[in-house]
C-alpha cells in the first residue's frame, strides 16, 4: 500500500502485483504461450498489423459487457441483461440521433446527434442498471432471476423501439469519430475499452467504492455492521453495469453502423466465460481486473487464431473455450493445492 | 392451533405464493381469452411442460446440492445427437429401447465428465459447467459437424408422436393430445421425490448443500455422491433430449441450447436457494409451470408478438417479486436480525 | 482493382488475374441444412476450379459474430469474400473494411446492401413471398383466414417474404383475410416453438385457416399441430423447406407445397461470380454463373449491383424424391 | 487397570499445510474414562489434531491407534465406525435441515442404509435429545435455532451412538454457566461408563474443573503432559504461551459524572422491556446474562441495527433517534458482533482493509480518490497497537488464528474513534494471552475516557474487568452489581434465577 503516483516506478509495481495472483499470472502464461504458437504457426499472420486491428475492434464490444458483469460478480450477484440493455440503449440513441440528424443534415447536426446519443445511451444504461440494482436490493429478488427477466423486459423495448427492424443510417459522424483511427492504427473502440478498464482499474483500486464492494461482496452482514450502504452500493453496481453495457452498445453501434433488438444474443455467456476465466469467484467478494483484461485477450487471440485455419471449423471455437476454462481451471488447482493427484487416486479407488 | 401454525408455515413458504400467482395469472388468461381452462389448453401445457420439467428435475437436484449447472442443454445436444446419428446411419429400425439405452448411456458419460470435475475440484460448479457446456457443444458441432437429422428412427418418432389420451374441443372439433412423455416425467418426478426424500443418497445432497464439510465429517462420501449425482443429472438431460427429439421428430442440434438459464431462473422462482440446501421438487415443478403458462400465453392473451418479450419480462419480475416480498415480509415477523 | 491494395503482410503470389485465388463464403450459420447444403456447391467450385475456395461461419445465426468473421477474414488477405448477411446493417462497416482492403465482396440475400460488388438474388424477396401466397391459396380453396410466421421478427428476409405473400393476398385473393389480432407470430427458428405458437393460433381463432412460414422450421412445426389437432385438409401451412426434411409432412398431405431454392447453386454461383470479377470479366446483364438456375443473370430494375436470377422450386408430395437433398 | 486393546493414541503425528507445521511430532494418549484436555493457544494446532483423528485431514506421518487397531490415517466414516464421536468448534450441523435430521442422519449415514426411514429417524432423535434431557423443536430448521441450541443438537447427535471417544473442541464458548453445568453432569455419566473424554477449552476455571489430565501444546509442538495437581493457573498460561500474567481486577480511573449515553425504559416486543441504563465514560460496564436474556437485541438497538418500540436513547443528554448503524457510527458508538465470522470480518480480504472500512470515507481526498499510503498507514498502526501477529496488514484476514481475528474486528471498530464501544462476547474463543491483551486494551481505553460496555456471559472476565455489572433475565435488568462485593457463585445464581429455562423458542 505505498504505492506512489510516479509513473515511473508504478508501471513495474502494479506489473508485480498483478503477477503476484497466481491465477493471473497463470492466464499471463497462458496468452504468452498461445502468442508463441501463433507467431510460430502463423507468422505471416501475426506479423500483420490489420490481425491484431481486426482483434482489437472486436474484443470491446463483449469485453465491456464482461467488466459490467464483473462488478456484479464481485458483489455476488450476476447481471444477464447486458445483452439486453446494450441493444435497447443502442436503438434509443440510434433513433435519438436519427431526430436530431436526419440524413443529409450538416455536419454540426451530426456531432451534435453523436454528444446527444452518447449521454443519452449512457443514461439509460444507468437507468436500466439502477433497476437491476433496485429489484435485487430492495425486493430482495436473486440477482438471477432479476437480470434474466430485465434482459426480456430491455430486449422487448429494444424490439417495439425498432419494430424489430435494424436502426440504421447513422449520421456519418458518428461512424468517422467511433470508427476513427488515433495516430491510424489504435481504433477508437480500443480506446474507450481502455478508458473503461481503467476507470474500474480507478474504482475498484483507488476508491472508497471500490473497497466497499468487495467487502459487501465477501460478507453482506459484517458490510452492513461496519455502515456501509447496503442498498446504494448495490444499486451503484448495477447502475455501473449498465454504464458499460451501454457503452458496449454504442460500441456495437459502430462497428455495425445500425442498432437492433437481437444483436450479441450470444455474448451473455460469453461474457460470463470471460468473468469466470477471469478468476472472479461467482459468490463474491475476489477477483482482479486483470484477470478478466487478459481473459478477454486470451479469448480473443484464440478466437482469431482459430480463424487463420480455414479447415478448422468454427464450431471448435466453444470446444477450444471450455477447454481452456477447464485446463486453468485444473492447473490452478494442480499446483495451488496438490489436489490432482488427490483426484487421481480418487479415480484409482472408485474403479 | 394447530391449524394455525399450519397455515402461518404455509404462508412462509414460497411454493404458495407461487401457486398463487399461477392462480391470479390463470385466471387472468381465462378472463381474456375463456380459453385458459379448456381441457386442450390444459393437456398443451402437460405437454409443454415435459421437456422443461424433466430439465427442472436435474437442475433442482444440483441446486439443492450447492451447484448451478449450465451444461445441461449442450450434454442433452450431445448425447442425443451422437445417438440420433448412430442410429440413422446404421439404420436402426428396431425398439426405443435402443436409443434410450445409448441416450443413457452416452448421457452418463458425459454427466460423469462434469462428475469428475466437480466432485474433485473446490470451484463454484458454475465455472466448471461454463467449461464442459463449452466443451459439448464444441465436440458436437465441430468434432462430429453436426447437422440437421431430419429424419430420425422409427421407434424415436412413434414414441413422440404416442399419446395417453386425446382431448376434444366440443365446439372446434380441435384436438389435443397427451403425450405418453408426460407419464415419463410424472415418473421422473415421483422417483425424484422419493430419491431426494427417503434415500440417504438424496438426503446427503441436501447435507452437501447446507454445509459440506459438515456432510464430510459425517461421514458422508461427498465426492462418490456429487460425482453421482452429476451422472444422474446427466442421465435426466439426455433423456429430456431424447424425448423434445422424438416429439419433434426432427433432430435439430441447437434446439436446445440456451435453454438453461430459463430452466435454472424456473427453479429458483419454486423456492430453490441458488447457494444449495434448500427447495422443493413441488417449488421446482410449480416454477417450471409458471414458466410454461407464460410463455404459452402470448397469444391467448392476445399480446402482440413484437411486444412478447416484454411481457415476459415483466411477468418474470412480477412473479419473483411478489414472492420476494412475501417471503422477506414473513421472516421479518421470525425475527431475523440482521438483513 | 482486386488485390491491388496490399495490406501489409499479404503474399506477394497472389495477385490479380493469376488464377489462384482464395475465396471464402460466408453463410449465415452452418448447422442449418440450408447452409450445409450451400457448402457442397462451394466444395463443387473449389474441386472444379482446383482453387482455395471455402465456406467460413458463425456457429449461430448471429450478425455480430458474422461480422467476426469476415473481419478476421479480412485480416488473412483473401482475395474475394462472399457473403450471406444475417443482417445487411450490420456487417457494412465491415465489408466496407474489406473492399478498402481491396477484397473482392459479393452477396447473396442481401439486395440492401450498400458495401458490395455485385448481390446475387435468386429471386425478388416480394415475389418470393407472394409466391409463398399462391401456394397457400390454392391450398386454401382461395379463402379463408390466415396469418404470418416469421423466424425471428429482426429477421428482414423473413419479414419480406410475409409482406410480401400478405400483399398479394391483398390483390389477388379477395376471400381470405389476415388474421388481424396476431398478423405475425414468430417461431424464434425452433420448431417447437413454431408448434406452440400453432397450437394457441388454433385454439384461439378456431376458425384460422392457414399459416404462412418463412424460416425452414415454420411449416414443419405447423405441421405437427395440424396433425395433433386433427385438421389435417382443414388447415395448411406453406414456407421454405428443403425437401429432404419435409418429405414426409408433404407425403402425408399436411402441407401441400413448400418452396425453395437450391442453396448449393448460390454457393456455386457467388464463388464464381467472384472469380470473374478478380479475373477482370465485365459483370452484365445475361453473365453465365456456370450453375443451373444462374446461367442467365439480369440486372434488377433500376439497380447495376443486384443479379436476379430465374427463380425458385415448388415443392410437393409428386417431386420431393427427385431432388437428391 | 488400562486394558491396551482400550487404549486410544495419536503417535508422532505431522502435519504440514503449506508452509506451515500445524503438527509437529505430537503423540497423545488418552484412556477410557478419562476427561483429557488438550490446551494450547489459537493456531497451536488443536483443532488439527483433533481433524487428524477423525479422519478429516490425513497425517504426513505418524500413526492412529484406536483400541487394538492401528491406522496410518482415518476417514470419517472409520472414525464414526470406531467410536471417536467430534463435537467441533462450529457445530458441523445441517443449517438447512431440521433438527431431526441433524440428530439422526449421522446413524443413516454410518450404518451404511440406502433408504431412510423417517419413522426410525424420527425415534432416534428423540432418543438422543432424551439422553441429554433437553427438549427442542424436532422439526424447527437448525438455521432458526440460537447458537447453544445448534450447540445442544451437536452434543446430543455425538452421545447418541456408543461413542469410545468424545471430542469436544471448544464447546462451551456459547453456553451459559447452567448449560456447561448440564454438559458437565453429562460428561461424568459417560466417563461412569467408561467413555474417554478430549476437552478443548479456553476457559480455564473449566479446564480444571473437569480435566483429570492435561496436554499442552506450542506451535504444534507438545510441550508437557501432566496431572491437574501438578499445574496452577500460572504455570498452565506459562507452559501455553511462554509467557506469564497477573490479572488484576480493574479499577476505573476517573469516570466521568455526565453520562455518555443513557437508556429509558428501552423495549423491543418479544425481545426486552424496560431497560433503563447509564453509561459514563471512562467506565467498563458489563451486562451479563444467559443466552436469549435479550442481551444482544439489546446491545443492537443501541447500535441502531434494531428499532426500539418504547422508550428512549439520549446521548449526552439529548434524545437521539438511531435509525441504522450509519446513524450509530456518526453518533460514535461502535459495536463489536457476537460472531466475528459471519458477522464481523470479510475473510478473504486483507486486514488492513477490515479495519479500515467503516472509516474509509475519511481517506478520501477531494478528487475521491483513496489514499493508499494513509490507508496503509492506519492499518499498520493497529496492527502494531494491538499487536495482531501477521507479517503484512495486506494478508488476509483467513490467515489469521482466532484470537488475532478478533483483535481486528477490536481494531476496525478503535479505527472509527468511538465514545461508546459495546462488544458482544469480546473473547469468545479467544486463548488466555490474547484474551489478556484484549483485556489491557480495554483497560487502557477506559482509563482514556471511553465508555465501555462488555456483554458477555465469561463471569470471570465481567468480574475482572467491569466498574459495574447489569445482569439480565428473561428481557430485563434484574440486578446492578459491583465486582468487588459480589462472587462467580453469586453471580451466576442472579442470571438463572427461578427460571425455567425456555430452551426452545
Ligand atoms: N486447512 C488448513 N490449511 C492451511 N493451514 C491450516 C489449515 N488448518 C490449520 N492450519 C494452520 O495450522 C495451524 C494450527 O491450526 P489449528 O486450527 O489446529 O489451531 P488451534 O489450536 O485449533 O487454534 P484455535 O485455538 O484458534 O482453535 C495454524 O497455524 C493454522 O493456520
Ligand atoms: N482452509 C484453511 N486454510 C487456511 N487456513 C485455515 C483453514 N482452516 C483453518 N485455517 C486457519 O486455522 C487457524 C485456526 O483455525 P480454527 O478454526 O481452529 O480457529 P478459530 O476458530 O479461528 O480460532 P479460535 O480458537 O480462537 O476460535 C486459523 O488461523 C485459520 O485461519
Ligand atoms: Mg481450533
Ligand atoms: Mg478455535
Amino acid at each position: 500500500m505505498t504505492t506512489t503516483m510516479i509513473p515511473t516506478s508504478h508501471t513495474p509495481r502494479v506489473l508485480k502485483g498483478v503477477l503476484r495472483d497466481a491465477h493471473v499470472a497463470r492466464l499471463a502464461a497462458v496468452l504468452l504461450l498461445l502468442l508463441v504458437f501463433f507467431a510460430v504457426v502463423k507468422w505471416q499472420n501475426f506479423s500483420s498489423i490489420v490481425t491484431w486491428q481486426a482483434m482489437a475492434v472486436q474484443f470491446p464490444e463483449f469485453g465491456l459487457l464482461a467488466l459490467g458483469v464483473m462488478l456484479t460478480m464481485v458483489l455476488g450477484g450476476i447481471d444477464l441483461s447486458v445483452v439486453g440493455t446494450a441493444n435497447m440503449t443502442a436503438i434509443a440513441s440510434a433513433m435519438l440521433m436519427l431526430q436530431i440528424a436526419p440524413a443529409g443534415s450538416g455536419s454540426s447536426a451530426g456531432f451534435l446527434a453523436l454528444g446527444a446519443a452518447v449521454a443519452f445511451s449512457l443514461v439509460l444504461g444507468a437507468v436500466a442498471g439502477a433497476l437491476n440494482g433496485f429489484l435485487v436490493a430492495k425486493v430482495r429478488i436473486p440477482a438471477i432471476l432479476v437480470t434474466l427477466g430485465t434482459f426480456e423486459l430491455f430486449t422487448g423495448i429494444g424490439l417495439v423501439l425498432s419494430d424489430g427492424k435494424p436502426i440504421s443510417g447513422m449520421p456519418p459522424e458518428y461512424a468517422y469519430v467511433m470508427g476513427s483511427r488515433i495516430a491510424g492504427y489504435v481504433p477508437m473502440v480500443l480506446v474507450i475499452f481502455v478508458i473503461g478498464a481503467v476507470l474500474i482499474w480507478f474504482l475498484m483500486n483507488r476508491t472508497a467504492f471500490g473497497t466497499k464492494l468487495y467487502m459487501l461482496g465477501s460478507n453482506e452482514t459484517a458490510a452492513t455492521l461496519s455502515g456501509l450502504k447496503r442498498t446504494s452500493l448495490i444499486v451503484r453496481t448495477y447502475m455501473l453495469s449498465g454504464l458499460f453495457a451501454a457503452s458496449a452498445g454504442l460500441v456495437m453501434l459502430a462497428n455495425y453502423n445500425s442498432a437492433k433488438a437481437d444483436y450479441g444474443t450470444t455474448y451473455t455467456l460469453l461474457a460470463i466465460l470471460i468473468v469466470v476465466l477471469g478468476g472472479i469467484n461467482p459468490n463474491g467478494g475476489t477477483g482482479r481486473l486483470a484477470g478478466i483484461v487478459l481473459a478477454v485477450i486470451v479469448l480473443q487471440v484464440l478466437s482469431s487464431l482459430l480463424n487463420t485455419f480455414p479447415d478448422v471449423s468454427n464450431f471448435y471455437r466453444p470446444l477450444i473455450w471450455g477447454g481452456v476454462l477447464l485446463l486453468v481451471i485444473v492447473v490452478n488447482q494442480w499446483d495451488g493445492r496438490g489436489n490432482l493427484s488427490r483426484m487421481l487416486r480418487w479415480r484409482g479407488r472408485a474403479s | 392451533m394447530n391449524v394455525r401454525v399450519a397455515a402461518r408455515k404455509v404462508v412462509r413458504q414460497n411454493e404458495f405464493y407461487i401457486l398463487l400467482v399461477i392462480v391470479a395469472l390463470s385466471m387472468a388468461i381465462q378472463m381474456r381469452s375463456g380459453l385458459f381452462f379448456t381441457a386442450n389448453n390444459l393437456v398443451d401445457l402437460a405437454g409443454a411442460m415435459v421437456v422443461p420439467g424433466i430439465f427442472a428435475v436435474g437442475t433442482f437436484m444440483v441446486l439443492v446440492s450447492g451447484g448451478i449447472d449450465v451444461s445441461f442443454p449442450a450434454l442433452a445436444s450431445l448425447a442425443v445427437y451422437a445417438t440420433t446419428r448412430i442410429l440413422v446411419d446404421a439404420g436402426w429400425q428396431g425398439g426405443l429401447w435402443l436409443p434410450l439405452l445409448l441416450v443413457v448411456g452416452i448421457a452418463a458419460v458425459l454427466g460423469a465428465f462434469n462428475g469428475l470435475f466437480t466432485a474433485s475440484i473446490a470451484i463454484p460448479v458454475l465455472i466448471i459447467t461454463l467449461g464442459t457446456a463449452n466443451v459439448f457443444t464444441g465436440f458436437m458441432q465441430g468434432a462430429l459437424s453436426s447437422v440437421q437429422i431430419p429424419n430420425i428412427p422409427q421407434a424415436m418418432a412413434e414414441f413422440g408422436r404416442a399419446s395417453l389420451f386425446v382431448t376434444e374441443n366440443p365446439q372446434t372439433g380441435h384436438l389435443a393430445r397427451l403425450p405418453v412423455a408426460f407419464l415419463l416425467l410424472v415418473l421422473i418426478v415421483a422417483l425424484a421425490f422419493v430419491v431426494m426424500r427417503f434415500t440417504t443418497f438424496g438426503r446427503s445432497i441436501y447435507a452437501i448443500g447446507g454445509d459440506e464439510s459438515s456432510a464430510a465429517r459425517a461421514g458422508v462420501n461427498v465426492r462418490r455422491t456429487k460425482f453421482l449425482l452429476y451422472v444422474i443429472a446427466g442421465v435426466l438431460a439426455g433423456i429430456a433430449g431424447l424425448v423434445r427429439t422424438s416429439m419433434m421428430g426432427q433432430m435439430h442440434p441447437t434446439n436446445l441450447l440456451g435453454m438453461e438459464l430459463m430452466v435454472i431462473a424456473a427453479v429458483v422462482l419454486g423456492g430453490a436457494a441458488i447457494t444449495g440446501g434448500r427447495g422443493t421438487l413441488t417449488g421446482a415443478m410449480l416454477g417450471t409451470l409458471l414458466i410454461v403458462i407464460v410463455q404459452n400465453s402470448m397469444i391467448l392473451l392476445g399480446i402482440p408478438t413484437i411486444w412478447q418479450s416484454i411481457a415476459l419480462g415483466v411477468l418474470i419480475l412480477v412473479g419473483t417479486g411478489i414472492s420476494a416480498v412475501q417471503i422477506t415480509r414473513s421472516r421479518r415477523g421470525q425475527g431475523a436480525l440482521l438483513s | 482493382t482486386p488485390g491491388g491494395q496490399s495490406n501489409g503482410g499479404g503474399d506477394e503470389e497472389r495477385e490479380a488475374g493469376d488464377g489462384d485465388y482464395t475465396i471464402a463464403i460466408v453463410p449465415k450459420d452452418s448447422t442449418n441444412p440450408w447452409f450445409v447444403r450451400m457448402e457442397e456447391g462451394v466444395e463443387r467450385y473449389a474441386d472444379e476450379s482446383g482453387m482455395d475456395v471455402f465456406q467460413r461461419g458463425p456457429s449461430d445465426t448471429d450478425a455480430t459474430m458474422q461480422a467476426q468473421v469476415i473481419q478476421d477474414l479480412i485480416a488473412q488477405d483473401v482475395d474475394a469474400i462472399g457473403v450471406v448477411p444475417v443482417d445487411p446493417a450490420a456487417i457494412e462497416n465491415v465489408l466496407k473494411q474489406a473492399l478498402d482492403a481491396g477484397i473482392v465482396v459479393v452477396t447473396h440475400e442481401g439486395a440492401s446492401q450498400q458495401n458490395t460488388m455485385y448481390d446475387i438474388e435468386a429471386f425478388n424477396n416480394d415475389e418470393y413471398g407472394a409466391f409463398i401466397m399462391d401456394n397457400l391459396a390454392a391450398a386454401m380453396g382461395e379463402e379463408g383466414l390466415y396469418t404470418t410466421m416469421v423466424g425471428h421478427v429482426t429477421n428482414a428476409s423473413h419479414n419480406e417474404w410475409a409482406d410480401g405473400a400478405v400483399a398479394r393476398q391483398e390483390e389477388a385473393y379477395p376471400d381470405m383475410q389476415l388474421l388481424e389480432e396476431t398478423p405475425r407470430v414468430e417461431s424464434q427458428d425452433d420448431g417447437e416453438v413454431a408448434y406452440q405458437m400453432a397450437n394457441q393460433l388454433l385454439k384461439a381463432h378456431p376458425d384460422l385457416k392457414g399459416v404462412v412460414g418463412t424460416s425452414s422450421f415454420d411449416a414443419p412445426g405447423v405441421a405437427r399441430a395440424i396433425e395433433e389437432n386433427g385438421l389435417i385438409g382443414e388447415v395448411f401451412a406453406s414456407g421454405t423447406g428443403m425437401p429432404a426434411d419435409n418429405k414426409e409432412i408433404l407425403e402425408k398431405g399436411i402441407v401441400k407445397s413448400l418452396t425453395l431454392w437450391d442453396p448449393a447453386g448460390a454457393g456455386y454461383a457467388l464463388a464464381s461470380l467472384a472469380t470473374k470479377i478478380l479475373d477482370g470479366e465485365e459483370v452484365a446483364d445475361g453473365i453465365d454463373l456456370g450453375v443451373e438456375g444462374y446461367e442467365d443473370m439480369q440486372f434488377a430494375e433500376g439497380s447495376d449491383t443486384v443479379l436476379e436470377g430465374n427463380g425458385w422450386i415448388e415443392i410437393n408430395a409428386d417431386n420431393v424424391e427427385d431432388f437428391g437433398f | 487397570m488400562l486394558t491396551v486393546d482400550n487404549i486410544i493414541a495419536l503417535r508422532n503425528i505431522r502435519k504440514a499445510f503449506s508452509g506451515v507445521q500445524a503438527l509437529d511430532d505430537i503423540t497423545l494418549e488418552i484412556a477410557p474414562g478419562e476427561v483429557h484436555c488438550l490446551a494450547g493457544e489459537n493456531g497451536s494446532g488443536k483443532s488439527t489434531l483433533i481433524k487428524v483423528l477423525s479422519g478429516v485431514h490425513a497425517p504426513d506421518s505418524g500413526e492412529i491407534v484406536l483400541g487394538d487397531h492401528s491406522f496410518r490415517s482415518l476417514t470419517p466414516g472409520e472414525a464414526i465406525s470406531q467410536g471417536v464421536q467430534v463435537i467441533y468448534q462450529d457445530f458441523s450441523v445441517f443449517p438447512n435441515l431440521t433438527v431431526l435430521e441433524n440428530l439422526a442422519f449421522t446413524s443413516e449415514i454410518s450404518e451404511r442404509r440406502k433408504f431412510i426411514s423417517w419413522r426410525r429417524m424420527r425415534r432416534i432423535a428423540e432418543e438422543a435429545l432424551k439422553k441429554i434431557g433437553v427438549d427442542i423443536d424436532l422439526s424447527a430448521r437448525v438455521d432458526s435455532l440460537s447458537v447453544a441450541q445448534k450447540q445442544l443438537v451437536a452434543i446430543a447427535r455425538a452421545l447418541m451412538n456408543d461413542a469410545r471417544l468424545l471430542v469436544l473442541d471448544e464447546p462451551t464458548t456459547a453456553l451459559t454457566k447452567r448449560e456447561v453445568d448440564r454438559l458437565f453432569g453429562i460428561i461424568g455419566e459417560l466417563t461412569s461408563r467408561g467413555v474417554a473424554i478430549l476437552f478443548v477449552s479456553h476457559k480455564l476455571d473449566e479446564v480444571f474443573e473437569i480435566s483429570q489430565r492435561f496436554t499442552i501444546i506450542r506451535n504444534g509442538k507438545h510441550v508437557i503432559t501432566c496431572l491437574p495437581e501438578e499445574l496452577d493457573r500460572k504455570s498452565f498460561s506459562s507452559y501455553m504461551t511462554g509467557r506469564e500474567f497477573d490479572q488484576t481486577p480493574f479499577e476505573p480511573a476517573d469516570v466521568a459524572d455526565a453520562p455518555v449515553l443513557e437508556l429509558e425504559g428501552l423495549g423491543i416486543a418479544g425481545a426486552f422491556e424496560d431497560v433503563s441504563l447509564s453509561l459514563h465514560p471512562g467506565e467498563i460496564l458489563g451486562i451479563t446474562g444467559l443466552l436469549g436474556s435479550g442481551r444482544t437485541e439489546l446491545a443492537l438497538s443501541m447500535f441502531g441495527v434494531l428499532r426500539h418500540d418504547t422508550g428512549r436513547i439520549l446521548l449526552d443528554g439529548r434524545p437521539v433517534a438511531l435509525r441504522s448503524v450509519r446513524d450509530a457510527i456518526a453518533h460514535d458508538i461502535a459495536y463489536v458482533p457476537e460472531d466475528r465470522l459471519t458477522e464481523g470480518l470479510a475473510l478473504e480480504r486483507s486486514i488492513g482493509k477490515n479495519i479500515t472500512i467503516p472509516v474509509i470515507d475519511r481517506f478520501v481526498s477531494r478528487l475521491g480518490l483513496l489514499s493508499g499510503k494513509r490507508l496503509g498507514a492506519e492499518a499498520e498502526r493497529w496492527v502494531d497497537r494491538l499487536r495482531i501477529a501477521t507479517p503484512s496488514p495486506d494478508n488476509a484476514v483467513s490467515t489469521l488464528s482466532g484470537g488475532n481475528q478478533q483483535r481486528v474486528v477490536l481494531a476496525k471498530w478503535l479505527a472509527t474513534d468511538p465514545r461508546i464501544l459495546i462488544l458482544n462476547g469480546p473473547t469468545v474463543g479467544v486463548d488466555i494471552g490474547s484474551k489478556h491483551d484484549i483485556h489491557q486494551v480495554l483497560r487502557g481505553l477506559a482509563a482514556d475516557g471511553l465508555a465501555v460496555v462488555i456483554i458477555s456471559d465469561d463471569i470471570p472476565e465481567v468480574l475482572e474487568n467491569c466498574s459495574r455489572v447489569l445482569v439480565m433475565r428473561a428481557g430485563r435488568i434484574t440486578h446492578h452489581v459491583e465486582p468487588r462485593e459480589t462472587s462467580e457463585q453469586e453471580l451466576s445464581e442472579y442470571m438463572s434465577e427461578d427460571i425455567v429455562e425456555e430452551v426452545s423458542r
